[in-house]
C-alpha cells in the first residue's frame, strides 16, 4: 500500500542530497573536530561549514550559532542557560501557555528553583496578545519566551511585535521557531529576537542536530560543561555527521524555501476546504496566520488515536493531540489553551504536508477522511449529541 | 504498538451499534477523559444471547469493546460477571500499559449492563 | 601516505556493519519513534531493540539505559540530576583530581548553585585511595563520582571497592567510564556501582550516541525536560539512526572485546618498550593497571604538540596533554594531579591503539618516534638540561 | 590548523642551533608556559648578517622562529626591531588565535637579541 505522511510537524524523511553530504563524516573523516590530524582537521571544517550555512538560514552571524542534539535540549539551554546567567538581575520569567513542553517543562523546573514564571493565555486562534506581554514585564524580568508556530495548531505569533517590546524593555527575547524553521522564512534581524531554537528534522535534515542562535554579547551559562567544544558553550564530543547534515538541510531550504511553501500551500487549502464541509468540523488554530502545511481540527463525537489508526490503515499518517493519542494521558494543553472544551480536544486531528505531498495524495486524502469519520461515528454512543456528558470532570486519570 | 488482534478488533469491530431491545445498558468512561462505552445485552434464562457496544475512544477502547460483546455471548451472566480488564486484555493478546487502565473499560460497561438488566428484572 | 591511527581514546571510526545497521532509519523508517503508524513503530522498536544490546554490554536491564547525545551529556545529567533530586539529603559530592572536564566542570557550576565539593588526589600513578573516598564522606554526602579509566593516563581506578564504600555509607555511586567500555570488560554488577556514562564512538559506534546507566529505584532529574521520551528522564526527538549504531557497537563489542584486548595489549606492550628505551621518556599512568591499548609518556625537553604535529606529518595520529595542544592552553591537570612538573608536562604524548592497528604500524611507530624526538631535540635550547628555568610559574597567560 | 607556510617553516625550519659566536642573544618564554625561544644574531655595520634559534614549543612556536631568523636576516637593527607579532604572523600566512599570543614570542625573543648585543656594544 502507498502510504502518505502528513506528519511532518514530528519529523521529516531525510533529504538524500543531505545523507549523501554526512556519509564521508561515518567513514573517511571520523576523526575528534578537536585533534590537529588530518581526519579531525576534516571534521573540524565541515562543522564550522555547516554553522556558516545553518546561521545563514536565518540571517545570524555563524558564531551566534550554537549546535545541540535536539530542540528540546536548545529550548532548555535558553531558559536555564539565561536564568542562571542573569539570576543576580531578577528571577522572573514569561512564557505562554501553549510553548512546547521542553519550554513548559523547563519553566516548571524553574519555579521549583526559586524563578517565578508568567504563563501568559492565548484568544481563540492561539495568539499572544502582545499588549499582555508588555504588562507582564516587570523590574526582575529577564527572559520572555513565546513559540514561533504551533506544532499543534499551526498559530504563527506576532513575534516581531513581542521582541520589540522585549528590547524596549531591556529583556531578553527567545523564540522556539521548531516549528515555524523550514516552513516560513525566519530571520533573526527582522524578527529582532536575542535566541532563537530550530532543529534540522523539521526541514529534512537529520535528527539529532539542532541549535541554539544567541545574538552576540548575550552570556550564557552551558547546559553541558565539559570541554571547548561550540566555544565553551556546549561541550561533548561533536556529532560531526549530524551537524554536517544539518548545515545541507539548511543550505537546501534556504533556496527551496518558497518552492516548497508554493507548492503545500495549495494543497492544504484544498484539504482544509474539503475537510470544513464534513459536519461537526472545526478548524483549530488562526485561519491564516498559521503555517502554510499545516491543517489542524477537532472532529466532534470521535478520538483523535482512533482517527489516527484508521487512516493509518488506509496509508495515510498523521497526529492528534487527543489524550489517548498522548503517552502523558492528557489532552493537548494547546488545545485547551485556545477554549476547546476537553471532550472535544479528544477528536483533535493534525495534518502536516511536506515535499512529496502530491495533488493525489490530497485527492486521495479528501475521500477518505470523511470516510473515517463516518466509520467513526457510526460506532460512537454520541453520534447524535454529547447528551451532557460534557461538562464531568476526568477523575478517572487521577 | 497494538497487537494484531487489537488492529483486527479496531478495524474490524463486531456487534456495533444501539440495541433497540436490550434488556441491560450498561455505560462506563466520559468523554472528558477521552473513553466512553455503551454496552448493549440481551438475556435468555440468565445466559447472554445477544451484546452490542458503541463506543467513543482511541483504538484500544473500540477493540476491548469488540471483544468483549464477543467473548460474553453465550456466557451466563455468573461467567459474564468474571470477565476482567486483565482476561479482555489477555484475550486480545496484550495492550500496552498505559491503555491497560484507561481504554480498557470494557469489563466495567459489561458488569454494569448486567447490574442495569438484574435491576429491570426485580422490578 | 598510509596514516596509522593511535589516537582511539579521542575518537574511533565506525564499525562497517554499525554504518550497515544505522542506514535504513535514515531512510525508510524516518517516523517519529512516538507516531503510532508504520515508520514510528519500526524506529520505537529499533530503540528499544538498541536499549536491550546497550545494557547487555555492562550486564544492565533495559530500562536501567538512558541514551543522551554525548559522554559529556551523561556526566553532567548524572551529577546535576542526582545533586538537584537529592539536595533535600544533603549538598556534599566527592571526586577526584582526575575527571573529565564534563565532571570537573559540571561539579565547578554545583559549587556556585550552593554544594560542597570535595576534589580527590590521586597518587603518582593516578590511583585514588578508596580510604581517602572513605574519610571524605561525610553525613551531607549524597554522591561520589570517580572516572574508571583515564584517557590521559589509561590508569584503571580500584571502582569495585570505592563502590563498595559508598554502598556501606548509603551514597549513590557513580563512574565515568567512557574510556573504558570498550576496552575492558564492564559489568556494573560486578563493580556495584550505581550509575556508569559510557559513549559509543569510543568502541566503534557513532558520534551522538551515549548512554547513562541508572540502577532501578534512583530517582534523577532529568537536565533535559520536554516530552516523553526516555521515559521521561530525557526529552528531545530521539537521533534514531545514532541510537540503533550504539546498539550494533554494544553487541559486536560484547562478542569482540576479548579478541580485541588480546589485538592490542601485545603491540602497545612493544610501543611502550621501545619508546622507554629512548633517554629522558617517562611512563605515565600506572604500569599495569591500565587500560590495554593504551600508552602516555611525557618526554623531556621536547613539547607535545610539535611531536602530535611532526608524528602526524608521518603520517601517525596522536594526542597530547600539553598547553599549547590543548585550546584552553593549559597542561592537562590530570599530569599535573599525578605530581609531574609543569614543564616536563609539555612533553606529554599519548598513544592509543584499535582494532586495525597492525604490529607493521607499532614497527613503523618504533622506528619513526625516537627520529621525531631527536629532530625536536635539536631544536630545542634544553637539549643538555633545564637550567633552571622550571621553577618559574606560567604568568605570560594570565 | 596551520596554514601550508607555517607548517612548512615547522617541517622544515630555517637557521636551527646554537651560535658559538652570537654578537646578541635574546630568550623569551618559559617552559611551565610550554614555549620558550632562544634567537642569536650576528650584526655587522648595524646589519643583522645571520640569525639562528633554538626553541622549546609548539608547531607555531617553531615556525615563527625559524620565520623571524629568515625575515631578520639582511635587515638593520632599526627594521628588526619593527618586526612585531602581526608582521610574523602575517609572513606565516596567518597563526590560529589561540596561538597567537602565547606562541608568537619571536618577535619579543629578536628584540631581547639586539638589546643583548645593543648592551654588549657600551660595555
Ligand atoms: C573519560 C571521559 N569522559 C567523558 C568524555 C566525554 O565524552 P563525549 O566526548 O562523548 O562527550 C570523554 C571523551 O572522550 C572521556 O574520555
Ligand atoms: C515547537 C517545538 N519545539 C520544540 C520541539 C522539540 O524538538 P526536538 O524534538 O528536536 O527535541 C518540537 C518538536 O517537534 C517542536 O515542535
Amino acid at each position: 500500500m502507498k502510504t502518505i505522511y502528513l506528519d511532518h510537524v514530528a519529523t521529516n524523511p531525510l533529504h538524500p542530497e543531505v545523507l549523501d553530504a554526512m556519509l564521508p563524516y561515518f567513514k573517511e573523516h571520523y576523526g575528534n573536530p578537536l585533534s590537529v590530524y588530518e581526519s579531525g582537521v576534516k571534521a573540524r571544517e565541515a562543522i564550522e561549514d555547516a554553522r556558516e550555512r545553518t546561521a545563514s538560514l536565518v540571517n545570524a552571524k555563524a558564531k551566534e550559532i550554537i549546535f545541540t542534539a535536539s530542540g528540546a535540549e536548545a529550548n532548555n539551554f535558553a531558559l536555564k542557560g539565561i536564568a542562571y546567567a542573569s539570576q543576580s538581575k531578577g528571577k522572573h520569567i514569561i512564557i505562554s501557555k501553549i510553548e512546547h513542553h521542553s519550554i513548559l517543562n523547563t519553566a516548571r523546573f524553574l519555579e521549583k528553583s526559586g524563578f517565578a514564571v508568567t504563563y501568559l493565555p492565548v484568544d481563540k486562534n492561539g495568539i499572544v496578545n502582545p499588549a499582555d506581554v508588555e504588562k507582564a514585564i516587570i523590574k526582575e524580568t529577564i527572559l520572555i519566551s513565546i513559540i514561533h508556530a504551533s506544532p499543534e495548531i499551526g498559530t504563527i505569533q506576532p513575534i516581531a511585535e513581542i521582541a520589540r517590546i522585549a528590547k524596549q524593555k531591556g529583556v531578553i527575547f527567545h523564540t522556539d521557531a521548531v516549528a515555524s524553521v523550514g516552513n516560513i522564512p525566519v530571520d533573526v534581524q527582522s524578527l529582532g529576537v536575542d535566541m532563537l531554537t530550530f532543529a534540522a528534522h523539521q526541514f529534512y535534515g537529520p535528527k539529532g542536530a539542532a541549535a541554539l542562535y544567541v545574538k552576540e554579547g548575550i552570556r550564557i551559562v552551558p547546559l553541558i560543561y565539559g570541554g571547548i567544544q561550540e566555544g565553551g558553550r556546549r561541550a561533548g564530543t561533536e556529532n560531526v555527521p549530524a551537524i554536517v547534515g544539518m548545515g545541507k538541510a539548511a543550505e537546501l531550504t534556504k533556496s527551496d524555501l518558497q518552492k516548497r511553501i508554493d507548492h503545500v500551500k495549495p494543497l492544504r487549502d484544498k484539504l482544509i476546504e474539503n475537510t470544513l464541509k464534513i459536519d461537526k468540523v472545526i478548524l483549530t488554530g488562526h485561519p491564516e496566520n498559521r503555517l502554510p502545511n499545516h491543517a489542524s481540527f477537532v472532529v466532534e463525537y470521535i478520538e483523535g488515536e482512533a482517527m489516527m489508526l484508521l487512516l493509518a490503515a488506509k496509508g495515510i499518517y498523521a497526529a492528534s493531540g487527543s489524550a489517548c493519542s498522548s503517552k502523558a494521558l492528557k489532552a493537548s494543553p494547546v488545545i485547551i489553551s485556545i477554549g476547546i472544551p476537553a471532550h472535544l480536544a479528544q477528536g483533535s486531528v493534525v495534518f502536516t504536508l511536506g515535499e512529496e505531498t502530491t495533488d493525489d495524495d490530497i485527492n486521495y486524502f479528501n475521500e477518505t477522511f470523511p470516510q473515517v469519520i463516518k466509520r467513526l461515528r457510526e460506532i460512537s454512543p454520541f453520534a447524535k449529541g454529547w447528551e451532557g456528558l460534557e461538562d464531568s470532570t476526568c477523575t478517572a486519570r487521577k | 504498538m497494538y497487537s494484531a488482534k487489537v488492529m483486527d478488533h479496531f478495524t474490524n469491530p463486531r456487534n456495533v451499534g444501539e440495541m433497540s431491545d436490550a434488556d441491560g445498558i450498561g455505560t462506563e468512561g466520559n468523554p472528558v477523559c477521552g473513553d466512553v462505552m455503551k454496552i448493549y445485552i440481551k438475556v435468555k434464562d440468565d445466559k447472554i444471547v445477544d451484546a452490542k457496544f458503541q463506543t467513543f475512544g482511541c483504538g484500544a477502547a473500540i477493540a476491548v469493546s469488540s471483544m468483549v460483546t464477543e467473548m460474553t455471548k453465550g456466557m451466563t451472566l455468573d461467567e459474564a460477571l468474571k470477565i476482567t480488564k486483565a482476561s479482555l486484555a489477555e484475550a486480545l493478546d496484550g495492550l500496552p500499559p498505559q491503555k491497560m487502565h484507561c481504554s480498557n473499560l470494557g469489563a466495567d460497561a459489561l458488569h454494569k449492563a448486567i447490574e442495569d438488566y438484574k435491576n429491570k428484572q426485580q422490578k
